[in-house]
């Protein structure tokens, strides 16, 4: 029973690596309760969104975790 | 219909905007756009990373959205991911139209919208030293146009 | 600087446009129009008439208006002259840029300006029959965009 | 001591060919005066440019010929 977490960017290098799995948790609050707290304080950045299996969080969204869901911190994308 | 592809490798923009135009005869006209890694300057090569589940599929949808705003031929959507160097093709665009500027109004929409909203992290190297780079204002003036 | 020419023989769009990007690495960007004859629509033939001393000499005077108003790393213009077959290249612009929107809207003007301004006499042939085509509205619409 | 026409466009139907080469008179309305009528109306149509040896000529330019000109009779550009 465990998820994945995919970090893009910048946010790579905070967490030391492109992906990590970690044991199953129900929700994300308590996926970034589980994290390095320097790292969980730049996933909670404002401009960073979430996908949960592909699919863009909305603001209020707060999904119930399965096992084999990967959630996917995305920093604001680099332009031009 | 469109041809969008998100590429890990290099590929050759003159092959493929000559494949493009070949096969539309009936296309008065062709804009293309071809974006690629700036010599000079000091940058030594340039990642773009993408995120499987989202960067192609934005690009097919964006596709969508021209091919239904202007009345065109075909669209080339080819982008790069992965490691480039200085002279490396990042991007091509090309529209193919009836009318001129239906041409050149996709291409740029197409281009404006690439830049500022498809699912790409960008990280230059200078002097031996990876550093992301954070979005330009510029972007969203430039999206902002479209209305 | 610029490339201007005025073409009796056909020519190799790709091959142009990966040459004169080749030689603008420090270019961002590159944007082309490439123009060709339209097949479908019951075209046997198109013939461009051009008159030596004006047409080449004007076709270089308008290069020289869009440097100024655009910051580029270069500028091609190719124009064919004589008859062209459907599916035949006419017109090739490509400017190189440092910055998108400056390629983008130089490749646009200099469009515009060629179509409307340019020292060229069109004739088609149509069930074996050739016939003087007349200026269009939209060429003049066009123009006054740029003000 | 001549001169030589050369028609674009439509016009070359209109002369029956590109170009002719007459004798030199002293200016433009004599040399339309010396052509067909039908010829001299065509090019005297108000959208009909005029350039001698390659310089377009302005609304109230009136050159006087000389041996070797060139005078091109311009019609309407055909556009896109």
């Amino acid at each position: 029973m465990a998820i994945n977490l995919v970090f893009l960017g910048r946010l790579e290098d905070a967490a030391g690596g492109g992906s990590r799995t970690i044991p199953l948790v129900p929700s994300i609050d308590a996926v970034l309760d589980g994290l390095e707290p320097g790292l969980a304080s730049a996933l909670r950045g404002p401009r960073v969104k979430l996908a949960v299996n592909g699919i863009l969080l909305q603001d209020k969204d707060a999904p119930v975790l399965k096992d084999g869901d990967e959630i996917a911190f995305l920093p604001p994308v680099s332009g031009g | 219909m469109s041809d969008v592809r998100l590429l890990a490798d290099p590929f050759d923009p003159a092959r493929e905007l000559a494949a493009f135009t070949a096969a539309r005869p009936e296309a008065g006209g062709v804009v293309s756009f071809l974006g690629q890694v700036r010599a000079g300057g000091g940058v030594e090569a340039l990642e773009l990373q993408h995120y499987g589940p989202l960067t192609l599929p934005a690009m097919q949808d964006l596709a969508g959205r021209v091919r239904g705003r202007w009345d065109l031929d075909g669209l080339l959507v080819i982008h790069r991911s992965g490691v480039m160097m200085p002279g490396d093709p990042i991007v091509l665009v090309a529209a193919a139209a009836r009318h001129r500027r239906d041409a050149f109004a996709a291409a740029d929409f197409a281009m404006d919208h690439l830049k500022s909203e498809s699912w790409f992290w960008k990280r230059e190297k200078a002097d031996g030293e990876w550093r992301w780079i954070e979005p330009r204002d510029q972007d969203f003036e430039d999206i902002a146009r479209w209305g």
